[in-house]
């Protein structure tokens, strides 16, 4: 490596920085502005749900949430054209083992709690599908070849239930008359909360999917023997 | 204003940081690091934005959209990282075999470096 | 309930998506009846547009600017319907290209996927809603690249991916300064209300930049050779053809709409000349290159030049009928090298297939076992170099004109030269096909294959050239001036 | 609806071109491999039922049924045109607001005799190349080839915008290519390559010519009297351009080798009819006759003699009749060029002048593309009624009189038209010089009977009955035409130097006849190719004189070049992927990158100052008031935008 070309870019990125740091400041000088906020404020009841950001995300901005579900799957479809999994990691020793019996149940119920608690205060699908998404990591470091993922038709219609009833809502209200998207006076409320409930457990699904990191198998092969990849390391 | 310049000028800083690192560093991923710390800067200055005085409830919307922009930050780097290892899992398998498992070797998962020294380490 | 007809081009092909990803036993089917209804959908909202104007909806039912809008001027039309035609054209390739092999499996939910956030951006309105089409199609265009699974394809679409994300996080960046000062992320009311000051300015160059790397403008075409040639030829095509075209929408989009008060003609003189590198290096680099799919690669990126020569000129005309001339040319353009360049890479890719490689100097006898590939070529590179009757000669026509006009002759002697190069580049694979023995062979060997790129490459050169005027009207002109 | 003719007329061969590409179902027919074919095209994966010559009865039933018509569609593409020229009067337009941008297809008097002649000539030919190809390997390609050019020709003529004229100039043009390395020979190649680079730098020397044209005239129809504005770069552009095409020392290159590498049809078309169309784009897009040019004029006519001389003692010293007939055109262009030059210099010559200059191209157009035929002809084959051969042989002579001017021949009637250009000129010596150039041609059509009826080789070809009757017709016009049009004035000609010549010819032919060695030292003392050939060894040469003669200097030169030669070689003798390869280097793109930010940054900023409501009102002062601004005929300063 250059050390000239990194100084070099280094002054460069700098001044960019410093650039930017000016002109950011100079805006803020400047009246903020109106925002969306008092407008997103003002019609947060027309929403159904009391927390703000859940109303951008899910209805004033339900389009953008749409397609970053097709994002995640796109991420998905891409590692699973990579071909199979890696082998997992050996079967965990009984205290690990003893925890993650008790964090994964944990987790999920947790997910739940986040998935409802969103409508009101801090939450939502995506805080509810990380922790699903964890509870299946912590699957597959203890041994759990298949992050405890079920067979891969399953996978499938799973992972595509989200932006699934998503789409399929919003054709549906198109057709019916309301337009992409916009959901009818007093139903929000309901028609959110299953588009989020699907969305947390594709969400949950794609990223344990994403971390087992391969087209899903048939069969989950066997957890391979300590032996074995000892032998195997030191073959090489 | 001084606390949201100073949250959102750290946020540009971050951003500055990670052009530098992404551009000067090799391994992948410290690029990948380097691009999610570019990332984060840019949240922050949303969230720096978001911010409308201590009277009032911050802007949602930005809120919402660094909400969105985190989980397409986190798709993406899943995506590289998978590549990566792709890559890394090595030379003998040029087809994407659609038969299990290559054999009993076990890896640290998931493998994250291209760096030629921690290969090196792995493959005395 | 015609503007609901928008969402159709964005929500059919995510829909087939999904149902292509759960249903991998019938992928391939769903695959072309999704491919059939986007191109309807894609096609009948040009129509509209073209009947009764701009369209434009706010989804969500919330208005401007809480919710999203989704718009269709002439400019987004005539790229939907570039899209639709070629998306058409590669999804019945991928059919015989693909089939019986596990590929295709995941070739379909991704490659509509594709389809979906290029249809998006085509149509949004919404300054993040583009952001994250943009992260879709930069996701699966490089899932798609490194499809082959070779060790260069997955390094080359490696690469792709970060440079996208690069030009993405970027480009966001601007976002978040605009919404800084303005509060909006809605174009049309950007449009607006933007004013003169450093932190517009700053925010055009940051998304300006973003979507430079993403379009492939040199110097930072870098990763494009590698990435185009060592994907499978329908996503080549999809990837030279239309991917890199989106993030040049959005340029010419943010020069000629939302930032017009702002541009400079300094700045858009650096857009020129580096569309003038990317010419000559491009088209010097084809002309070097040793197989079939980088040379058509590189000439992506000198086409993609020839686009960008068009700022320093529509920044030097006056509004008036010269400018919307010269506007219509490069949307042309745009157009023409869509088609032709969908069509040369399907056809390289089935010369690949017979030959088993794709090295220029040894496809002599493949070249002439397959009449209507060499002529799909053919076509195709009389588009690329701008030959009578193509959509491109008419866009060079008015270009050289406007340079002409404003007085700016240099980018005469750049097009001249580029001419030449692409002349010299294309004719060096056209030389193989004659001088060999011959081996008879029928016209058309594999007609699912060949149609499309024959198809795609004809209307480049027959359609777009014969019938330029209906580009005009599409984008409310009046007709050609010149 | 007799105007839409003039569309069908070259819309007609390219429609023609799509199933005759098809020929028989098959894009090449099996059972014939091309004289000049190596064994490498197959490769080991095709199916061995495909492999060629193997299997000759593979095409049957079906296929028989549609190579009983397809083969003679090149026959059919000429006659829309023919009859649009034959029933067409002068003026007649078609205007076509649809067609590329909006054009408009015509005739003028000039186009009626140029479609007239053309079409005429690639009817011979075209009936020629249907049967003498028939069944042949590539058929199918040549065909399709001939059809586009073909179309591209007739195009270019009825064509009344500079987009069809250069859209069929381009279409004819390169479809040509495809016709000059039809035989797939490496001489071919290499004659196609030649062909292609010069033709290519024509074309865009030609592109640009036009655009300069259509933006300084303000239309894409200019008139003799738009014209008159063209500045000196149009003008330069466009004698380029075309020169290529007439065949302009030094612009001529590709045309010996081309010529003789082409198949028969495709020379007659070559020569006859494609060159000619130089003289129609310069006679269409340089002011004749409504201002006198006298630099330009005096450039083109004296490039017209030099051409005119220049080929006439090379095409002598050949030895295949294709390149003497090449040489000829060559020397025959300039005339049409000098002639040219001389009307641009005294524009009252101009009425008189163009008709003259049209008639002469006719007329050489038709006698060149028989002449080619001819030599076709000439290889019959063996088992044909004996008499064919010396009637052949006898055409010829008729030809190559009618070529040189003599008496009672079309050429003589031609050569009378352009009497008034030349007379009327300020340079007196021009007459004195064509007539020495006469001479010349006379010799150069004895060389060429001589190489025709002694020293031909032949290739004996399968009977070629049609095309010999459409032959026939040919040279019938070329001995009506002085009748037809020609006042018996003109029909003596310039009889006395032809007879001088045809003397001379003679007593040489005596001496070649007598002592066969006596002239051989000279044939083949400069090779087809002229300069490209002997480029190389002049090169050589000076460069050595150079070096003897200034040795001082050339030791400083060649330090010089040393180190120059080493830097060069330190950027660029590298693998050729090196510049690529540093750019793909990460820290490389994104400094450039940054850099590209920067620059951009600097130029909006420095527009925009923080100042929020300053700019804008201060670019609208700086702007031209906005009625200035729409106004096409003023200049708008690019800077002025800033």
């Amino acid at each position: 490596m250059n050390r000239d070309l990194s100084l070099l870019i280094g002054i460069l990125v700098a001044l960019l920085a410093v650039v930017l740091l000016w002109v950011f400041h100079s805006t803020l000088a400047l009246d903020p502005g109106q925002r969306l906020a008092s407008l997103a404020m003002e019609r947060l009841p027309e929403t159904g749900v009391s927390n703000p950001v859940t109303a951008v995300l899910l209805n004033y901005r339900a389009y953008d949430t749409l397609l970053e579900l097709g994002v995640l799957l796109a991420a998905l479809l891409g590692i699973w054209s990579l071909g199979p999994p890696r082998p997992g990691f050996q079967r965990a020793g009984p205290a690990l083992a003893a925890m993650v019996d008790w964090v994964v149940p944990l987790a999920i119920l947790t997910g739940g709690y986040l998935l409802w608690v969103g409508g009101h205060a801090p939450g939502g699908a995506f805080q509810a599908g990380a922790l699903l998404g964890a509870a299946g990591v912590i699957m597959r470091l203890a041994g759990h070849a298949n992050a405890g993922l079920p067979s891969e038709t399953w996978q499938r219609w799973l992972v595509v239930l989200g932006a699934g009833v998503f789409t399929l809502t919003g054709l549906l209200l198109a057709f019916t008359g309301y337009g992409f998207l916009t959901y009818p006076p007093g139903q929000a409320k309901w028609l959110i909360l299953l588009i989020e409930t699907a969305a947390t457990l594709a969400i949950g699904v794609t990223l344990a999917a994403a971390y087992v990191g391969g087209r899903p198998q048939p069969t989950a092969p066997p957890p391979p023997p300590l032996v074995t990849s000892a032998s195997a390391e030191a073959d090489r | 204003m001084i606390a949201q310049f100073l949250y959102g000028g750290a946020g540009i800083l971050l951003f500055a940081l990670g052009l530098w690192s992404l551009l000067v560093h090799a391994p992948l991923l410290r690029k990948l690091i380097a691009l999610n710390i570019m990332g984060a800067g840019v949240f922050h200055v949303f969230i720096a934005i978001a911010h409308r005085g201590d009277a009032l409830p911050p802007d949602p919307v930005p809120h919402a959209l660094v909400l969105t922009g985190i989980v397409v930050a986190v798709s993406a780097t899943a995506l590289a990282l998978a590549l990566n290892s792709r890559l890394e899992q090595g030379e003998n398998e040029p087809e994407p075999a659609s038969s299990p498992s290559p054999g009993p070797r076990i890896h640290m998962q998931p493998a994250l470096s291209t760096e030629p020294s921690s290969k090196g380490a792995t493959h005395p | 309930m015609t503007t609901d007809s928008l969402i159709l081009p964005i929500a059919l092909p995510l829909l087939g998506a999904l149902l292509a990803t759960a249903l991998p036993r019938i992928a391939p089917l769903l695959g072309v009846l999704t491919a059939a209804l986007t191109a309807m959908s894609g096609l009948w909202l040009t129509g509209l547009v073209w009947v009764s104007g701009d369209l434009s909806i706010v989804l969500g039912g919330w208005g401007l600017p809480l919710g999203i809008g989704l718009s269709a001027d002439g400019l987004s039309a005539a790229l939907l319907a570039m899209s639709s035609l070629v998306g058409l054209g590669i999804s019945v390739y991928a059919l015989g290209y693909f089939s019986g092999s596990e590929r295709g499996l995941h070739f379909w939910p991704l490659w509509l996927l594709l389809w979906t956030a290029l249809n998006g951006v085509f149509l949004a309105a919404d300054l993040f809603n583009l952001y994250v089409m943009l992260e879709l199609l930069g996701l699966s265009a490089a899932a798609l690249g490194a499809l082959t699974g070779s060790r260069d394809a997955v390094s080359a679409n490696l690469r792709y991916l970060l440079v996208g994300l690069l030009g993405s996080i970027t480009y966001l960046l601007g976002v978040a300064l605009i919404y800084t000062a303005y509060g909006t992320l809605d174009i049309g009311l950007l449009s607006e209300r933007v004013e003169p000051s450093a932190l517009v300015s700053t925010s055009l160059v940051l998304m300006t930049a973003g979507l430079a790397l993403k379009a492939a403008l040199f110097p930072l075409h870098f990763w494009l050779p590698p990435a185009h040639a060592n994907a499978p030829a329908p996503v080549s095509a999809a990837l030279s053809a239309l991917v890199v075209k989106a993030a040049f929408y959005l340029i010419l989009r943010l020069w000629t709409d939302l930032f017009a008060t702002i541009t400079d003609a300094g700045a858009a003189f650096i857009l020129g000349a580096l569309g003038a590198g990317a010419i000559l290096w491009g088209s010097w680099r084809a002309l070097r290159a040793e197989r079939l799919k980088l040379l058509a690669a590189y000439s992506t990126v000198a086409q993609i030049g020839y686009l960008f020569l068009f700022f320093p000129l529509l920044q030097a005309l006056p509004p008036g009928p010269a400018r919307d001339d010269l506007f219509a040319a490069c949307v042309l353009m745009a157009v023409t090298h869509g088609f032709a360049k969908a069509g040369f890479f399907l056809a390289a890719g089935l010369v690949q297939k017979k030959a088993g490689h794709d090295r220029i100097d040894e496809l002599g006898g493949a070249a002439q076992s397959m009449p209507a590939t060499t002529f799909s070529i053919a076509l195709a590179g009389s588009a690329l170099i701008g030959l009578p009757p193509s959509g491109s000669f008419i866009a060079k026509w008015v270009l050289m004109q406007s340079a002409l006009e404003t007085g700016q002759w240099w980018w005469l002697i750049v097009i001249a030269l580029g001419t030449l190069l692409a002349a010299a580049y294309i004719f060096r694979v056209l030389s193989r096909a004659f001088g060999q023995e011959p081996t008879p062979q029928c016209f058309i060997t594999d007609a699912r294959a060949e149609i499309p790129a024959l198809l795609l490459a004809l209307a480049s050169v027959a359609l777009l050239g014969l019938a330029a005027g209906p580009i005009w009207s599409l984008l409310g002109f009046e007709g050609v001036q010149i | 609806m007799t105007l839409w003719l003039l569309l069908l007329a070259w819309v007609w061969p390219l429609l023609l071109a799509w199933p005759t590409a098809f020929q028989g179902g098959r894009w090449q027919s099996p059972g014939r491999v091309s004289r000049n074919s190596s064994p490498l095209g197959t490769q080991p994966g095709t199916h061995p039922s495909t492999r060629p010559s193997t299997h000759p009865g593979i095409h049957t039933g079906n296929r028989a049924a549609t190579e009983r018509w397809r083969w003679t569609l090149p026959m059919l593409g000429p006659l829309p045109a023919l009859v649009a020229a034959l029933t067409l009067s002068v003026g007649a337009r078609l205007e076509l607001p649809w067609l590329f941008l909006g054009t408009a297809l015509g005739l003028d008097a000039t186009a009626q005799v140029y479609l007239l002649f053309t079409a005429i000539l690639w009817l011979a030919a075209g009936i020629y190349a249907a049967f003498a190809f028939r069944g042949t390997p590539h058929v199918g390609r040549f065909h399709a080839v001939f059809l586009l050019t073909m179309a591209g020709n007739f195009w270019l003529i009825v064509g009344q915008d500079l987009f069809s004229f250069y859209a069929g100039f381009a279409m004819m043009g390169l479809a040509a290519y495809g016709l000059v390395v039809h035989d797939g020979s490496p001489l071919a190649l290499r004659a196609g390559k030649v062909y292609l680079v010069m033709a290519l730098l024509g074309e865009v020397s030609l592109f640009a010519a036009l655009v300069m044209i259509a933006q300084q005239t303000g239309t894409t129809e200019p008139s003799p009297e738009d014209l008159t504005q063209l500045t000196g770069l149009p003008i330069a552009l466009a004698l380029v351009g075309l020169g290529v095409k007439a065949g302009l020392v030094p612009l001529h290159l590709w045309l010996p080798l081309a010529h003789p590498a082409a198949p028969i049809p495709a020379s007659a078309v070559l020569s006859g009819a494609m060159i000619k169309v130089a003289i129609l784009g310069w006679l269409r897009f340089l002011p004749v006759g409504a201002i006198a040019l006298p630099e330009w004029g005096a450039l083109v006519a004296a490039g017209g003699v030099l051409t005119l001389f220049y080929a006439l003692p090379i095409g002598v010293v050949q030895s295949d009749p294709k390149v003497i007939l090449a040489y000829s055109s060559i020397s025959k262009m300039g005339l049409l060029m000098l002639c040219l030059g001389l009307v641009l210099m005294e524009p009252g010559l101009a009425p008189v002048g163009v008709a003259a200059i049209s008639l002469y191209a006719a007329q050489h157009g038709l006698a060149k593309g028989g002449l080619f035929l001819g030599v076709g002809l000439r290889k019959q084959a063996p088992g044909q009624p004996g008499f064919i051969q010396p009637l052949v042989l006898g055409g010829l002579i008729i030809l190559a009189l009618a070529l040189a001017g003599a008496p009672f021949t079309s050429g003589a009637v031609a050569k009378y038209a352009l009497k008034p250009i030349l007379a009327g000129a300020e340079w007196p010596w021009v007459a004195a010089a064509v007539t020495v150039a006469t001479l010349g041609t006379i010799l150069l059509m004895a060389r060429f009977l001589w190489v025709v009826g002694l020293r031909s080789k032949r290739h004996p070809q399968p009977g070629l009955l049609w095309p010999g009757i459409a032959w026939s017709l040919l040279l019938a016009l070329v001995i009506l035409f002085p009748f037809a049009l020609g006042k018996p004035a003109s029909w003596l000609g310039d009889w006395l130097t032809i007879s001088l010549g045809i003397s001379f010819a003679g007593l040489v032919a005596i001496g070649a006849w007598r002592n066969p060695a006596w002239l051989s030292p000279v044939i083949g003392l400069i090779p087809a190719g002229d300069l490209l050939v002997l480029a190389r060894p002049v090169g050589r040469i000076v460069v050595s004189l150079w070096r003897q003669l200034w040795q001082p200097i050339d030791a400083l030169q060649h330090r010089i070049n040393q180190a120059a030669i080493g830097r060069f070689e330190r950027i660029f003798k590298r693998p050729d992927t090196d510049g690529e390869d540093a750019l793909r280097r990460w820290p490389v793109a994104g400094g450039l990158w940054i850099g590209i930010i920067a620059l951009l940054l600097v130029a909006l900023l420095a527009r925009s100052p923080l100042s929020q409501s300053a700019p804008s009102s201060e670019s609208n002062e700086e702007r031209p008031p906005p009625d200035l601004e729409v106004n096409p005929g003023l200049e708008v300063n690019p800077d002025l935008e800033v």
